[in-house]
C-alpha cells in the first residue's frame, strides 16, 4: 500500500504514435448494434459511423449531407425528396436505395418493435409517425416513400427546422432489407452478421466484447476523406483505469472523473468540455407538502450550486439556471445562448431567501422530512445528495432530509409510479432543440415524472409546434422555460462536466453534446 | 554415604489408601486463557483489534470533526492539512473521522450477522445431530440445497429486493451465514453424541434438552468459538464486498467497504482516501484471522 | 455407487427447480422493469412486455419458461446485449471467466501447495513463519484490495501489465486479475496443505512409513501429499467455483466482461432472462463440481469407495 | 434358588447398514444374573459384547428378545415409571476411561449428577457430602472434587466412573471392558474395587471382557460369546475345568501367564468359525447350569 | 559370548512441555545381543516408548536428548562396524539404518497402515528401499514372500487389499511384514499387541517368536503385561519412572524377582490357577515426571519402603553376572523381605511343573 505515492506529475506522453489508429475509451457496453435498439451512447457511436444515414455532424457541429447526394423541399417545406448517391454502397456491394430508408424508418416506427427512439420521427415531423407510434394508424402510411431507387420522399406534419441534425441520429440509418431478411435473429449480433454502409466496418466483434475495432470502409462513398483507418472503442467503466490507459499510451481519448481533472489540469492533452446532461432534482408533486412551491424555492434557495462544482465535482460542470443546457441552442436573432436568456433567481445561493421561503412554507405545510432518492449510476450522486441534505437541514431548521440510494432501474421504477419524495435526476437532449428537455414537463407526457402541471405551460409548448417563424418559436419556448423554473418543480443544479484528455495531434473529433458524440470521419492526426 | 542416620533401614510404613490430588488446577477457560496469552500475535492481534474498536467509539469524541457534514471549500485536503490526521474526502469531511465510523459500521454489521448466525447455526446444527434420523434427514436436505444455491446469488437478489442497507446486509449475511456453523455443530454433535460420557448421562436418565446443553454444547464451545471469530472476518468481507459492489449502506453512513469503493477510482489522485480505510480493514480482518488462529491452537491444545 | 449418484441428481433436480422458482418469482416482485427508462413511455413498455410474453399471469409465465428451459432456451436478453440468446451470452462472458478462473486456480493452488509443503517440512523455522505469515495476509486482504495494489504496482507504476483485460492480448491482461484472484485460494491452500500435512506427519502409518527407511521425499510424496491431496480436493472445490464462475469484483476492477460482470449489470438492468439464466447456469456448475468432486472423492480415498461398493 | 435379577431370552440386536444389509450383532443370546451375582460375558473383539449390554440397558432398541429385569419385560415400549426404575436401578461402568467422562465437567459435578437426577429434593450441601464419601469409596480423596478428568491417571478415571454408578445404588451394573483399557496393575485396583462395593451394596454385576483370567477371579457363571451367539455358558469352575466347546479352549490357551518355561512351549489352538454354523443351534445341556451350543464342532 | 548389537549407555530423554520437563528416560542403560529378545515392562507412561524411539532417529519437535550412547554394531562389506545413532547424519539414519539394520512394529495396527495404499505397494516400498537393485518381479516375489512368511495364507489376495479391509491381527502381521522387509539385523516392537484380543495376542507372539529364531534376529519388545513377557523375553528390564529398577533373565525375573515393583507387577497378572479374594495390587500412580523425584521413585507406592528410598536413589546391586535390581532392599543393612508369599507359592508351583 505503501507503494501508492500521491501527486505523480508525469506529463502524459503528448501524441499518438501511430499516424492512422486511435483508441476512444467509453464508459458505457454495447447493448445493441441494430439501429433502432442501440441504445447506449457507445452503441449510437459505432451505427452512427458504420451505418451512415442522410447526414453526418462535421467537426463544427453542423449536419452535412451524407448518402443523400442531395434534397429537395417542396409544399411548403413539408415534402422533402432526398437523392441517394449513386455510389453509396453497402459493404457487400449492393446499392444503398431509398427503400433501405423507408425499411429502417418503418422498424424504427413500429409500436410492436416499440424501439425507445421511437419517438424521434414524430419529433422530426415526419408525417402520421406519432400516430403509428400511438397504435392508431399502421405503419405502411409513415410519410417516407422511395419513389425510384434512389429517391426518398418525406412527408412531414409540420416543419422542424433542427430536422437535418435529427436526421443524423443512429436510428435513422438505412438497414439493407434482403440482408436483414436473410441474417434473421442474428442480425447484428456480431461483425459477421452486419454490412455497412458508413465510413467504417467492424472487425471480429460479438455483441458483449468490450473493445470494438472500427476499420476504414473501403466501399464508403467518400473513403478517400476517411484519415483514420482504425478506430478502437475500448470500455473501461472506471476512470482511474481509463487514465493509466492513456498514460501507457494503449487509449488516445478518454473521460476523466472530477478527481482525475485536478491531476490532469495542467495536462497539455487535457481539454474541459461540458456535457449534454442536466443534473436537477424533481420533485413529486403529488406528494403533499412538496406541491407548496415556497417549500420548493426554500430548498432550492440554500443549495450553493456554485460549491457544488467547484469543490465537489470539480469536473467543469458548471452551476445551472435553466432547464435547457448551455450550448444547445442559440437565439435565432441575436445569437444568445438560451440557458443564458432564461433567467430567474430561485437558483443562487440565499440563505436569507431560503429562510424567507422556508417560513412563508411551514405555515402552510407541517411537511418536516422528505426522502431523497438517486442512484448508483455514478459516484458522484451520492456526494451531491449528501451535499444537498447537509445544506438543507442547515437553511431549513427543522427539516429532515432521509437519503435513499438505489439503482437506476429502481429509480426510474418509483418514479414513473410516483412512489418517491424527491429524486436526483438528469437529462440530456435527444437533438439539438428546447423542446427537447420541456416536451416531457407537458402534462400529458408519460415522462412527466413530477406531474407538474400548467396549463400555460402546455399552450406554450403546442403553439411552438405549430410555429415556423423560428424567432417567435424561440420566444415561446424561452417563455415555457421561464415558467417550468419559476415554479422550482424540478430546480436545476449544474450542467455536468466533460473533462476528457485526448492527444494533443488529434485534430477534429469533437464530442457533441447532443445526439451522436462523436464522427470519426472528419478526425485526422496532425 | 554421607549423613545415614539410623532408621533410614527402617520401614517408612508410609501406606496411603486414598489418592490425594496435589499440584495446582486449572479449570478448562483458564488452560485456554493460558494458552492464549502464550501466543504473541495472537495477543498482540487483540491489542491492535481493542485500539481499533476503542477508536471506533471515542473518534467523535476526539475530533471536532462530524463524519457525515460536509465542508466542501475543505475537500480533498492531503493527510495533516488542518488538522485531518487523514486528510479529507472529496465533500471536506474528515478521514479519520469517517474511518472510525466505518469502522464501527463494519464491525457492527458483522458483530450482528455473526451473532444471529451464531444462534441460529448452532441450534440447527444441535437439533439436527442430536435427534438424527429422519428430522436430521429433513434439515440436511434444506441446508444441502440452501447450499447449492451460490451465496452470492442469494445475497446480491435479496440486496436488491429489499432496499439496500444495514438491515437487508444483515438479513443477507444471515441466510446463508449460518450455514456453515450448523455443519460444524452438527458434525461435532454426531461425534459427541455417540461418546461414552453422553451415552453414560442417557443410562442414567438425563433428558435430551439436558444432555445437549450440559453435555454437549460445552464440548463443542471450541469449535463454535473459533468458527465465530473466523466468520466474523468473513462477514466483514462480505459487507465490504457488497459496498465494492454498490450495494453497500446508504450514505451519508460510510462503511470501511463503501469508503474503499468511493476511494478505489481515486487511488492514483488520493489514494490516502482509500489506503486508510484500506489499513484498517486489513488489520480488522488480519486481527481477527490470527485471534481466530490463536484461539483454535489454545483450545485444541498445542 | 450409482444409487447415491442417482440421488444427488434427484437432490440436484430439485433444488435447481426450486431455485429457478423463487428467482422468478423474486424477479417479478423486485421494482422496475427491465425496459424502465426515464424516456421510455407506457406504450412502449407494454408494446415490449407484450412482445417478449411478460404479460400474461405469472404462473404461466412461469410455465412457459420452464417449457422452453427444457428444450435448452433460456430466452433473450432484454437490454444488456439485446436479443442475445442467453445462452449465447452466458457461453460468450464464461469464456473469459473461465480462462482467468482456471489460471488463478491453478496458480493458487500450484503455490499454495508448495508453499504449504514448504511450510509443513520446515516446520518452526523461519521458512514455516514466512508462508503462515504469507497465507495470514492473503487470508486477511480482500482481492479488491490486492486488486488495487497489483494494478498500482505493475500497471501504473511500472507499465509492465495492461490494467485492464484486452480480448487482443488475452494472456497478457489476465496476468493481473489472475495474480489477484489467486491470492485467497493460495493463501487457504497452504494453510490446509500445511496443517493437514503436519497431522499426517504425526500420524502412525507416517511414523512406520518412515521407519522403512525409503528416501525423505519419497516418504513424503506417497505417503504425505498423496493424502493431503486426497483432502485438498475438498477445499479447492468450492474455490474454484468461486473463481471460475467469474469474480464480480476482480471483473470490475479490471474492466472483464466476464461472466460476473454480466450478473451485476443483469441485476441492475432487471435483466430477467439474463439473470435467471446465469443463476441457473452457477446452480448447475457448483451442484455439478461437487458432486463430481463426491465421485472423485470416492474413487481416490479407498475407505470411502469400497464402502459404498460393498 | 435365588431370585434372577436380570433374565435375557433370546435377544437379537441387528443394525441395518448401508445398502439394505443388516448386522446381526447379536443372535439368539439367552442368559440369567441372579441377585448379588457378577456374570462375566467372554469373547473376542466384535463379538456383540458391547451391543448386549447396550441392548440391555435400552441405549439400543432391541430387534428382538425379551429382557426381563427385576421381574419386569424391558424389551419393549417403557412407560415413564419403567424408565425411570430402569434408569435408576440399572447402570453401565464404560470402557474406555479417556472418553467417559465428560472433559468439561468437574469430577464431583461427574459424581453428582446421578443425584441430580434421581434425588432432586437433596440439598447442595447433602449431595456434596455423599460425592465426597463415594469418592473416598473408591479410594480418592475430597481433593478430587474439583478436578478435571484430564489431571487424572486411568485408574482414577475409572474409578471416577466407578463412583459415579455406584453412587446410585443400582440393582445391576453392566461393567463394559471396563477395565481393558488400564494396564495390567492398574486393572487389579479396578477389580478389587467393583468387587468390595458389590460386596457391600449386593448388587449384582455383568462383567464384560475379553480377558478370562480376570472374569475368572471376578464371576460366578460366564457366558462366552463368539460372532454374536453364546458358544458356552455355565458356573465359572465349569468353563475352567472342563470346556468342551473349542472356542472357549483356544480363549484358555491364549491366556499369558508369567511361567516362562510354560509360555514357551504353548500349543495354540487353530480354531476357527463362521456364522452360519452357530445359526439356529441348540445348547445342549451338560448338567449343573452348564450349556455349550451343540454345532458339531465338539463331541460330548 | 554372542555380539552385541545394541548397547544403549546412560540414556537421558526429556520431553519440553507447558508444564516444565518431562523427564520421561532419567538415565538407562541395557545392551541387546544378536538373536536376543530383551523386553522393556513397565506401567504406562514410564518411558519405554521414550527410550526406543531415539534408536529409530525419531525426533518429536519437543524431545531433549539429555545424554547417552546408542552404540548399534551392523555388518558392512568392510566387516562390523559400530557407530553411534545418536550421533550420525539423518542421511545415513535413514538410509543405512532405518528399515535395513533397525525396523519397528508399532502399537496400533489400526492407524500404522496408509489408508490409501494398497497393501503390496506398502510392502514393496520397505523391499525397494532396502533392495534397490531388485527388479518388478522380484520385488513382487519377495512381497508375496514376506506376506507368506507372516502366516497369511491368501497372500495373492491380500496383497491387493486396503488396510481397512483386513482385520486388526491381519494388519499387525503386515505391519510385522513390512518390518522383515529390509533383513534388519534388530526389530524393535513397541506393544504389537496391547490393542488386540488375547487370542491374536498369543498367534502375534508366536509369529515374532518363530520368525526371531529363523532369522537370528535381535529383538527389543515393549509391554505393560509380564504374562506376555514370559512368553517370548530373553531378557527382561523392568522399567519405572524413566529408570530400569530391575534387570535379568527371563528366569531370574520371574523365578527369583528382587524388586518390589516387579512383584507388584507379578502379583498383578490373575493365575487362573487359584483362588484368591483380593488381588495384589500396586496402590498409587506413577509419579508425576515433571517433578524433581528425591530418592526412590518407587517408594510411595511400595509397601516395604525404607526410610532411605525418601532419600537416596537406590543403586543397582548385583544379584549375579546378569540379574541386578535398583531397591534398598537389597543393602545389606536393609531388613530381610521376602518374596510375598502368594507369589511365592505360585513361582513354586511353576517351577515344580515345568
Ligand atoms: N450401531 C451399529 N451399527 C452397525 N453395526 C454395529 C453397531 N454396533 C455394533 N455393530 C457391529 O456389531 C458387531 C458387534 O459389536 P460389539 O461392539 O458389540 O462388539 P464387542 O464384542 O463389544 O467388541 P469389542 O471387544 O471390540 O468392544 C461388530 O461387528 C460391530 O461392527
Ligand atoms: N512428545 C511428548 N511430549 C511430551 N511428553 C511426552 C511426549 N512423549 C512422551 N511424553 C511423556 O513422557 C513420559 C514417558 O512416555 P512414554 O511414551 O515413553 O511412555 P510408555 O512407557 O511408552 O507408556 P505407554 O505404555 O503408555 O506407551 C510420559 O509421561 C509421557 O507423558
Ligand atoms: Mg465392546
Ligand atoms: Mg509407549
Amino acid at each position: 500500500v505503501g507503494l501508492l505515492i500521491t501527486g505523480c506529475q508525469k506529463n502524459s506522453s503528448s501524441g499518438t504514435k501511430n499516424q492512422d489508429k486511435i483508441t476512444v475509451v467509453q464508459n458505457a457496453t454495447v447493448d445493441s448494434l441494430d439501429p433502432i435498439l442501440a441504445y447506449q451512447n457507445t452503441s449510437s457511436t459505432v451505427v452512427a459511423n458504420t451505418a451512415e444515414g442522410l447526414y453526418t455532424i462535421d467537426a463544427h457541429d453542423k449536419p452535412q449531407l451524407a448518402l443523400a447526394s442531395k434534397v429537395e423541399t417542396s409544399n411548403h417545406g413539408l415534402t422533402k425528396t432526398f437523392t441517394i448517391r449513386e455510389n453509396a454502397k453497402w459493404s457487400n456491394g449492393d446499392p444503398v436505395t431509398a427503400n433501405d430508408f423507408v425499411f429502417a424508418w418503418r422498424r424504427l416506427s413500429d409500436p410492436k418493435i416499440a424501439s425507445a427512439f421511437n419517438f424521434q420521427p414524430g419529433a422530426a415531423g415526419i408525417k402520421n409517425a406519432n400516430d403509428i407510434v400511438a397504435g392508431k394508424k399502421p405503419v405502411k402510411s409513415l410519410g417516407v416513400k422511395a419513389t425510384g431507387p434512389k429517391t426518398l420522399v418525406v412527408q412531414l406534419d409540420h416543419v422542424v427546422p433542427y430536422m437535418n441534425k435529427l436526421l443524423a441520429f443512429s436510428d435513422f440509418a438505412p438497414v439493407n432489407q434482403k440482408y436483414f431478411e436473410k441474417a434473421g435473429k442474428k442480425f447484428a449480433q456480431d461483425s459477421s452478421h452486419l454490412i455497412y454502409s458508413g465510413p467504417y466496418q467492424i472487425k471480429d466483434w460479438k455483441l458483449g466484447d468490450n473493445t470494438i475495432q472500427l476499420v476504414k470502409n473501403p466501399k464508403y462513398w467518400d473513403a478517400k476523406n476517411v484519415k483514420i483507418k482504425n478506430v478502437k472503442l475500448d470500455i473501461i467503466t472506471d476512470p482511474e483505469k481509463a487514465a493509466i490507459a492513456f498514460e501507457n499510451g494503449s487509449a488516445d481519448y478518454v473521460h476523466l472523473s472530477g478527481q482525475l481533472v485536478s491531476k490532469y489540469r495542467k495536462d497539455k492533452n487535457f481539454v474541459n468540455d461540458v456535457g449534454n446532461f442536466t443534473q436537477y432534482i424533481m420533485f413529486n408533486l403529488k406528494k403533499p407538502g412538496l406541491d407548496n412551491a415556497d417549500l420548493r424555492k426554500a430548498i432550492s434557495c440554500s443549495i450553493n450550486r456554485k460549491e457544488i462544482t467547484t469543490h465537489i465535482l470539480k469536473d467543469g460542470s458548471i452551476p445551472s439556471h435553466s432547464m435547457v443546457m448551455k450550448d444547445l441552442v442559440k437565439n435565432p436573432t441575436t445569437g444568445k445562448d438560451f440557458a443564458d436568456e432564461s433567467t430567474t433567481n430561485l437558483y443562487e445561493y440565499s440563505p436569507a431567501q431560503a429562510k424567507k421561503y422556508w417560513n412563508k412554507a411551514k405555515k402552510a405545510t407541517n411537511l418536516r422530512s422528505f426522502t431523497l432518492l438517486y442512484d448508483d449510476s455514478d459516484p458522484s450522486y451520492a456526494n451531491v445528495a449528501a451535499y444537498i441534505k447537509a445544506q438543507v437541514e442547515k437553511h431549513l431548521p427543522g427539516m429532515k432530509v432521509t437519503l435513499q440510494q438505489v439503482a437506476k432501474k429502481t429509480r426510474t421504477d418509483k418514479m414513473s409510479k410516483a412512489t418517491y419524495d424527491a429524486t436526483l435526476t438528469r437529462w440530456g437532449p435527444d437533438y439539438a432543440d428546447p423542446t427537447a428537455i420541456l416536451s416531457m414537463y407537458q402534462s400529458k407526457n408519460d415522462s412527466n415524472y413530477g406531474r407538474w402541471a400548467n396549463s400555460e405551460f402546455d399552450k406554450l409548448m403546442a403553439q411552438s409546434d405549430q410555429t415556423t417563424d423560428q424567432a417567435k418559436r424561440y420566444k415561446l419556448l424561452l417563455k415555457a422555460n421561464n415558467i417550468l423554473i419559476d415554479s422550482a418543480s424540478c430546480p436545476p443544479l449544474y450542467q455536468i462536466g466533460a473533462p476528457v484528455l485526448e492527444r494533443s495531434n488529434i485534430k477534429d473529433l469533437p464530442m457533441h453534446i447532443a445526439g451522436v458524440p462523436f464522427f470519426f470521419k472528419y478526425a485526422s492526426i496532425k | 554415604m554421607t549423613n545415614i542416620e539410623n532408621n533410614d533401614f527402617e520401614f517408612a510404613h508410609k501406606s496411603e489408601t486414598v489418592d490425594h490430588y496435589s499440584g495446582k488446577s486449572y479449570s478448562y477457560g483458564q488452560l485456554v486463557w493460558h494458552r492464549f496469552l502464550r501466543n504473541k500475535g495472537a495477543v498482540i492481534s487483540a491489542v491492535v483489534l481493542i485500539i481499533i474498536a476503542l477508536i471506533a467509539i471515542l473518534a467523535p469524541y476526539l475530533s471536532q470533526y462530524s463524519p457525515t457534514t460536509p465542508y466542501p471549500n475543505q475537500s480533498n485536503l492531503a493527510p495533516g492539512v488542518n488538522g485531518h490526521w487523514f486528510g479529507t474526502d472529496n465533500l471536506g469531511r474528515d478521514i479519520f473521522v469517517r474511518v472510525a465510523a466505518g469502522t464501527s459500521v463494519s464491525l457492527r454489521v458483522a458483530l450482528v450477522a455473526m451473532a444471529i448466525d451464531l444462534v441460529i447455526g448452532t441450534s440447527y446444527g444441535l437439533i439436527s445431530g442430536y435427534f438424527g434420523g429422519k428430522i436430521d434427514l429433513f434439515m440436511q436436505r434444506i441446508t444441502e440445497i440452501l447450499s447449492t444455491i451460490p451465496m452470492i446469488i442469494i445475497v446480491t437478489l435479496l440486496v436488491l429486493v429489499m432496499k439496500p442497507g444495514l438491515v437487508s446486509i444483515i438479513t443477507a449475511m444471515m441466510i446463508v451465514g449460518w450455514i456453515n456453523m450448523s455443519r460444524i455443530v452438527r458434525a461435532q454433535v454426531l461425534e459427541l453424541k455417540t461418546s461414552e460420557y453422553v451415552l453414560s448421562a442417557k443410562t442414567m436418565g438425563e433428558s435430551d434438552i439436558k444432555i445437549i446443553f450440559s453435555q454437549i454444547l460445552p464440548n463443542t464451545l471450541g469449535q463454535i468459538i473459533t468458527t465465530f471469530m473466523l466468520s466474523i472476518p468473513n462477514a466483514i468481507f462480505l459487507e465490504a464486498f457488497l459496498a465494492f459492489i454498490g450495494l453497500g449502506v446508504p450514505a451519508p453512513l460510510a462503511s470501511l467497504g463503501t469508503m474503499i469503493n468511493d476511494g478505489y477510482t481515486q487511488a492514483i489522485v488520493y489514494p490516502y482516501m482509500v489506503i486508510f480505510p484500506v489499513l484498517f480493514l486489513a488489520l480488522i480482518m488480519l486481527s481477527f484471522n490470527i485471534i481466530a488462529d490463536g484461539l483454535r491452537d489454545a483450545i485444541e491444545g498445542s | 455407487m450409482k444409487k447415491y449418484v442417482l440421488k444427488r441428481i434427484l437432490i440436484a433436480v430439485i433444488t435447481l427447480f426450486l431455485i429457478t422458482l423463487i428467482l422468478f418469482i423474486m424477479e417479478k416482485a423486485m421494482p422496475g422493469s427491465p425496459f424502465n427508462d426515464e424516456k421510455m413511455s407506457h406504450a412502449q413498455i407494454a408494446a415490449l412486455y407484450h412482445k417478449y410474453g411478460l404479460d400474461g399471469p405469472v404462473p404461466l409465465q412461469f410455465l412457459n419458461y420452464l417449457k422452453n428451459m427444457l428444450s435448452g432456451d433460456f430466452g433473450v436478453s432484454y437490454t444488456v446485449q439485446v436479443n442475445t440468446p442467453v445462452t449465447t451470452m452466458i457461453l460468450q462472458h464464461f469464456t473469459i471467466s473461465l480462462q482467468i478462473g482456471l489460471q488463478a486456480t491453478v496458480l493458487g493452488s500450484v503455490l499454495g501447495f508448495l508453499m504449504g509443503i514448504l511450510a509443513a517440512i520446515k516446520k518452526g523455522t523461519i521458512w514455516d513463519n514466512l508462508m503462515t505469515g504469507i497465507s495470514v495476509l492473503g487470508i486477511s486482504l480482500p482481492n479488491f484490495v490486492v486488486a488495487l495494489i497489483v494494478s498500482i504496482i505493475f500497471s501504473y507504476k511500472l507499465m509492465v501489465f495492461p490494467g485492464t483485460y484486452q480480448p487482443t492480448q488475452p494472456f497478457v491482461s489476465s496476468i493481473l486479475p489472475t495474480i489477484a484472484l489467486s491470492t485467497f485460494t493460495m493463501a487457504s491452500i497452504e494453510r490446509y496443505v500445511r496443517n493437514d500435512m503436519i497431522d499426517i506427519m504425526n500420524s502412525d502409518y507416517y511414523r512406520l512409513a518412515d521407519s522403512k527407511g525409503i528416501k525423505k521425499f519419497q516418504l513424503i510424496g506417497h505417503h504425505v501429499i498423496r493424502n493431503t491431496l486426497i483432502s485438498v480436493i475438498t477445499v479447492l472445490a468450492p474455490l474454484m467455483i468461486d473463481l471460475i464462475a467469474g469474480s464480480m469484483v476482480i471483473e470490475k476492477a479490471f474492466a472483464i466482461p466476464g461472466l460476473g460482470t454480466l450478473y451485476i449489470s443483469a441485476i441492475q438492468a432487471n435483466d430477467y432472462n439474463v439473470v435467471l439464466g446465469i443463476t441457473f447456469f452457477y446452480a448447475v456448475l457448483f451442484i455439478g463440481i461437487m458432486l463430481i468432486v463426491d465421485i472423485l472423492y470416492g474413487l481416490i480415498d479407498p475407505r470411502i469407495r469400497l464402502d459404498e461398493g460393498k | 434358588m435365588t431370585k434372577n435379577i436380570l433374565e435375557v431370552h433370546h435377544l437379537k440386536q441387528y443394525f441395518p447398514v448401508a445398502n439394505k444389509k443388516i448386522v446381526k450383532a447379536v443372535d439368539d443370546v439367552s442368559f440369567n444374573i441372579t441377585n448379588g451375582e457378577t456374570f462375566g460375558l467372554v469373547g473376542e473383539s466384535g463379538s456383540g459384547k458391547t451391543t448386549i449390554g447396550r441392548s440391555i440397558i435400552r441405549l439400543y432398541w432391541p430387534t428382538a428378545g425379551e429382557v426381563i429385569f427385576e421381574g419386569e419385560q424391558i424389551a419393549g415400549q417403557l412407560s415413564k415409571k419403567q424408565t425411570a426404575k430402569l434408569r435408576k436401578d440399572m447402570q453401565m461402568i464404560f470402557q474406555d476411561p479417556m472418553s467417559s467422562l465428560n472433559p468439561r465437567k468437574k469430577v464431583g459435578d461427574i459424581v453428582k449428577l446421578g443425584l441430580d437426577i434421581h434425588y432432586p429434593k437433596l440439598t447442595k450441601d447433602e449431595k456434596l457430602q455423599k460425592v465426597i464419601e463415594m469418592l473416598k469409596i473408591v479410594g480418592l480423596d475430597s481433593s478430587f472434587v474439583n478436578r478435571y478428568p484430564q489431571e487424572l491417571s486411568g485408574g482414577q478415571r475409572q474409578r471416577v466412573g466407578i463412583a459415579r454408578v455406584v453412587i446410585m445404588h443400582p440393582r445391576l451394573i453392566i461393567a463394559d471392558e471396563a477395565i481393558s483399557a488400564l494396564d495390567v496393575s492398574v486393572q487389579a485396583q479396578v477389580v478389587n474395587l467393583l468387587q468390595r462395593i458389590q460386596r457391600e451394596s449386593g448388587s449384582a454385576m455383568l462383567f464384560i471382557a475379553h480377558d478370562l483370567a480376570m472374569v475368572k477371579h471376578i464371576s460366578s457363571h460366564i457366558g462366552v460369546i463368539h460372532l454374536g451367539h453364546i458358544v458356552e455358558i455355565g458356573p465359572t469352575e465349569a468353563i475352567f475345568d472342563d470346556p468342551v466347546h473349542p472356542y472357549t479352549k483356544s480363549l484358555l490357551t491364549a491366556i499369558p501367564t508369567t511361567n516362562p518355561i510354560a509360555e514357551q512351549n504353548k500349543k495354540l489352538s487353530n480354531y476357527h468359525a463362521f456364522r452360519q454354523q452357530y445359526e439356529n443351534k441348540e445348547m445342549a445341556d451338560l448338567g449343573n447350569g452348564h450349556y455349550a451350543i451343540d454345532d458339531g464342532s465338539w463331541t460330548k | 559370548m554372542t555380539e552385541t548389537v545394541l548397547e544403549i549407555k546412560n540414556l537421558q530423554v526429556a520431553y519440553h512441555t507447558d508444564h516444565g520437563q518431562v523427564q520421561a528416560v532419567r538415565g538407562i542403560s541395557y545392551q541387546v545381543k544378536k538373536g536376543e529378545t530383551v523386553a522393556l515392562v513397565g506401567e504406562s507412561g514410564c518411558g519405554k516408548s521414550a527410550s526406543v524411539k531415539p534408536i529409530m532417529g525419531e525426533k518429536e519437535a519437543n524431545q531433549i536428548i539429555k545424554s547417552g550412547e546408542i552404540n548399534f554394531t551392523y555388518q558392512t562389506e568392510n566387516g562390523p562396524q559400530t557407530v553411534n545413532l545418536l550421533k550420525i547424519s539423518p542421511k545415513i539414519m535413514q538410509n543405512r539404518i532405518k528399515g535395513k539394520e533397525i525396523a519397528m512394529v508399532f502399537q496400533d495396527p489400526m492407524t500404522s497402515l496408509d489408508p490409501t495404499m494398497k497393501i503390496n505397494k506398502q510392502i514393496a516400498e520397505a523391499v525397494k528401499a532396502s533392495h534397490p537393485e531388485m527388479n518388478k518381479d522380484q520385488i513382487n516375489e519377495r512381497v508375496l514372500n514376506l506376506i507368506e512368511t507372516v502366516g497369511i495364507q491368501n497372500m495373492k489376495v491380500v496383497q491387493n487389499q486396503y488396510p481397512h479391509q483386513l482385520s486388526g491381527g491381519m494388519r499387525q502381521r503386515i505391519v510385522i511384514a513390512i518390518a522383515l522387509a529390509g533383513n534388519p539385523s534388530l526389530l524393535i516392537c513397541d506393544e504389537p499387541t496391547t490393542g488386540l484380543d488375547v487370542t491374536i495376542q498369543a498367534k502375534i507372539l508366536n509369529l515374532i517368536k518363530d520368525i526371531q529364531k529363523s532369522r537370528k534376529l535381535s529383538v527389543i519388545f515393549i509391554t505393560h503385561n509380564l504374562g506376555v513377557v514370559a512368553n517370548i523375553a530373553t531378557y527382561v528390564n523392568v522399567m519405572y519412572a524413566g529408570k530400569i529398577v530391575e534387570t535379568g533373565t527371563s528366569q531370574d525375573i520371574f523365578f527369583e524377582p528382587r524388586h518390589p515393583y516387579t512383584w507388584g507387577l507379578l502379583e498383578s497378572v490373575p493365575d487362573i490357577n487359584e483362588k484368591v479374594d483380593e488381588l495384589p495390587t500396586i496402590a498409587g500412580t506413577i509419579p508425576d515426571l515433571t517433578q524433581p523425584i528425591v530418592g526412590d521413585a518407587f517408594a510411595p507406592r511400595n509397601k516395604y519402603a525404607l526410610n532411605i528410598d525418601f532419600k537416596k536413589q537406590p543403586p543397582m546391586f548385583k544379584i549375579n553376572d546378569h540379574h541386578y535390581a535398583a531397591t534398598w532392599l537389597l543393602d545389606k543393612r536393609a531388613p530381610k523381605v521376602p518374596i510375598p508369599a502368594v507369589l511365592q507359592k505360585r513361582i513354586l508351583k511353576m517351577k515344580g511343573a515345568s
